[in-house]
């Protein structure tokens, strides 16, 4: 169980970073796990193809949280079009610790409110399109 | 009457008898003639066995759950559902939606998409050969809406009239409803080729595959139809148990039917968004177990082969009709065997199809008596009833014997 | 907060245990502790051989069937309708309606009763402790009558809020959906004292007593309400089959919800008269052992007795509470264990109930988290989920302690 | 088998006693069994408080038909409040016949009919008060 709230899963989760939301953000998404009823929503301004600033808002459980902190961290100032090449395996590399079909969904909660944003809207929010 | 007797069948009756434990009931030392799977098919021990295995060690209610129940439980439903679109060739586990049996499938487009879609003098379409089920809901329809009623008549050997296909084909109707295999007379419908007539003229078509699905191989994508209803409890899965097939795009528009938990995103007091396909149709907790245990009936019709079962059938229908040609004052409906599906409707002489049955039965021969829930073809026909013995897997030349030698029988005790 | 510890359990539970082979798995050594019941019981052992015994021996189609098998399955689902219609003391089996669950049973009252009664200007009501299926089918039916919504909502402490109570009747509603029992709060409302006074301004009553049927004993003519819904899974049978009760008479003045086979006494192509009660609403093949099934767990609650069973309950849940109490950080929602079911909803710190959940099914321990399918109730406490254990007769003092050590270790886990 | 199909149930189901339809009844009511469609129509003519015409249409099974065709019989200048009395127990007892619950039905069809008339109708139109 120690292997699953690791000390830095707890850290984001408690800590987020980059929480709050954008004034007047370039991109702006939100979108729910429907089976848990977590939301979040994230917002971006980009410049020069860059992901300028970005924040999140919404709750959930600590993985999800933790995800979405952590995928914030990891776009800062990274070009759209690479945050359009993320993948699932990425985001759970990135969470680094082993997750049951069911958690998957919350960990991956960020990378789908991300997608659907940086393709605009619909264009990537099924899941089975991720 | 075309006959085909391949010297050898395809299936092997024996071994897949061994699989269904009723069929090894006897009375008076009378083994069972089960000539009813067209009212409901027995089922093989591999799904009686995997619902009890549900009950005893991963019962759970499902999608909700983090605990590992749950998550198996979920798993195998949703897998199920992944069975079920391969066996019907859907492009998605998204067109496959669970519900109670077909007259829910069919009930669930008559008011969902119906409400939503049919208006006053639209022009719905059913046929004289349709079951019940494929008829009170555009009747309901019809009456909430003002949408007028047509109907495409069968001929008297049992197809569908040309002349009204065309008639109705001219009146540009919203909507046809369409048995895909008649409960009654057997009848294969050309579900193909009058899909494309129908959507050449802008017209829904929802096929009714309930006596097709568990029979021979149906391919919804080759088909082309909108909407595809069919009932697990006459494909060796439990009771309560259905699927309704819908093209993405057409279960895209459509608004929910049924309100109720498992098919939201959010729930407020006063407004509601509804989830994503297939969950927005799946209102409730699903039969859980019914939905798996119709999964594993897939994987026994699957491993079997749909066409070595339509060949099966084919071959002994074939029988069946050459052997009933034989008893005097027999009466067979439908057409010849190539176009004929695994039931076969009939009458001798005089006698009443209900005490034909009840003769039978003293044999231990299960066959159905009555209107087959499709009045309309009895007025057809100007009949109140008929028998009919339909065929399943497990049913070999030997039932066929055994109902004809039974029916001789009958004849005695009618003093025919 | 109220505690009774009797001496004595009513119910032993350990021969009750025995009974459900579900909870003799373990996982690494640790026995399963099921506290999930309010979303879908276990089954006992009388119930799963029960539909394997079907299967096994008469699975037929019902009503229609002459032979042996079908008359056996016939009299057997009947049999189950007259059972349940002495569990909840309805008047008569015409007023007992087998649905696929409780979802699909308020939405026949929401499509059937609801469209043919409610119109433009009406007023509906329901409270904020429904669960969504007694809140979208109302939502659903008021878009479609232009009816206006109208909420009784809940006091910090779990009860319904009198002054909303006394305003809405103001309104003499035409129609107003109630839960006997809160999944989440686990509030016990009083059904019959409301019923009498939303009677008397004229408003029909519809009751979803799905945390009720299970838990306690119901009686629908002391209830004197119209509608009361329950559905099968949450009470020791198989999932895919629930209840409608309808007063006979306003069952009677309600047209036919699903058009199908079995709900019809004539077709005709453009018309149909449609069946006596209460086949004119179940189209279709009912989920026969399913119903059946539901019979044998209705007779499994009886013999245990149904009062014992809530004093069970009541015992348990008011131990729990006094436990639970004893946990730093721990919030319980909703009244005192003698106005509480089975249902018991809790937050811990600032864990996210997924995440305990997750940490407790670690230890074996199968609670739910979310929002359970009651997201106004989540909205009305500003919280985003709640973690639920839910108690049925096989949960002892024994499910609740080791539930309590377990949340000791997820403190640790997070370090609180 | 022998026992069921007797003699004179063959004989009233193939040369029905009373089958036909009344002009001007006093009394006309019609049923079916809605399990297998059958129905039963019979219309009665009354004098002095007993029936002074029977006759009866429709079609069904052996059992149903002679059931309704030896009941035509019985009642013939039976007092209306008579006829009122008849039982399930006396149909029965009349068909001398051993009947699964599904054949009681068909057996029980022209006494529901017959009831319905005299009580006029719905009057005892369920199966349950019969
Ligand atoms: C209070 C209440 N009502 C209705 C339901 C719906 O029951 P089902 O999903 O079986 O239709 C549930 C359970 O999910 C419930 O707890
Ligand atoms: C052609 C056809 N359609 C629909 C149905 C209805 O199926 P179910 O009663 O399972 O809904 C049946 C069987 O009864 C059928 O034979």
């Amino acid at each position: 169980m120690e292997d699953f709230y690791r000390e830095y899963i707890l850290d984001h989760y408690r800590n987020p970073r980059n929480r709050g939301t954008i004034e007047a953000p370039d991109i702006t998404y939100e979108d729910s796990n429907p089976l848990c009823g977590d939301e979040i929503r994230i917002d971006l301004t980009v410049r020069d193809g860059v992901v300028d600033d970005v924040k999140f808002s919404g709750r959930g459980c600590a993985i999800s949280q933790a995800s979405v902190s952590m995928l914030t961290e990891m776009i800062e100032g990274m070009p759209v079009d690479e945050v359009k090449q993320i993948t699932k395996e990425d985001v759970l590399e990135m969470l680094g610790i082993p997750l049951t079909p069911v958690r998957v969904k919350c960990a991956l909660l960020g990378l789908k409110v991300l997608k659907g944003g940086v393709y605009g809207i619909d264009g990537a929010a099924d899941d089975e399109d991720l | 009457m075309a006959i085909t007797t391949p010297s050898t069948s395809t299936i092997d009756v024996e071994s897949i008898r061994a699989h269904f434990p009723i069929l090894h009931q006897e009375v008076d030392g009378k083994r069972l003639v089960y000539l009813d799977s067209g009212a409901t098919s027995q089922k093989p021990l591999a799904v009686i066995e995997a619902e009890e295995e549900y009950y005893r060690t991963y019962n759970a209610n499902v999608h909700r759950g983090v605990y590992k129940l749950s998550e198996e439980a979920t798993a195998k439903y949703e897998a199920a559902r992944v069975k079920v679109q391969r066996f019907i060739n859907a492009r998605s586990g998204k067109e496959v939606l669970f519900t109670a049996n077909a007259t829910a499938a069919l009930n669930l487009v008559a008011y969902a998409w119906g409400r939503a879609n049919v208006r006053e003098g639209d022009v719905i379409v059913f046929t004289e050969m349709e079951h019940h089920s494929n008829i009170v809901p555009w009747q309901i329809l019809a009456q909430a809406t003002g949408a007028r009623l047509e109907f495409i008549h069968v001929t008297d050997d049992g197809y569908l009239n040309e002349d009204d296909i065309a008639r109705v084909l001219e009146l540009r109707p919203k909507l046809v409803a369409l048995t895909a295999v008649s409960n009654v007379l057997g009848t294969i419908n050309p579900v193909k080729e009058l899909t494309t007539r129908f959507h050449e003229v802008g017209t829904t078509v929802v096929i009714d595959a309930s006596q097709a699905a568990p029979h021979m191989p149906i391919d919804v994508r080759d088909w082309d139809a909108d909407f595809v209803a069919f009932t697990g409890h006459k494909m060796l899965a439990p009771t309560g148990i259905g699927v309704l097939y819908g093209k993405r795009a057409v279960l895209e528009a459509t608004p929910p039917f049924l309100g109720g938990g498992d098919m939201i995103r959010e729930v407020h007091l006063g407004n509601t968004r509804y989830a994503d396909l297939p969950y927005k149709f799946e209102a409730g907790t699903p039969n859980i177990s019914g939905a798996i245990c119709l999964g594993v009936a897939v994987d026994y019709l699957t491993e079997l082969g749909m066409d070595r079962v339509r060949e099966h059938e084919k071959e002994l229908v074939a029988y069946a009709m050459q052997q009933l040609s034989e008893v005097p004052d027999l009466k067979v409906y439908g057409p010849p065997a190539e176009d004929h599906g695994a039931a076969l409707s009939f009458t001798l002489a005089d006698i009443h199809p209900h005490d034909l049955a009840h003769i039978l039965d003293r044999e231990n021969i299960a066959v159905r008596a009555g209107h087959h829930c499709a009045q309309p073809l009895m007025e057809h026909y100007d009949i109140p009833a008929t028998t009919r013995a339909s065929f399943y897997i497990y049913n070999g030349h030997d039932d066929v014997d055994t109902l004809v030698s039974a029916l001789g029988r009958a004849r005695e005790i009618f003093q025919l």
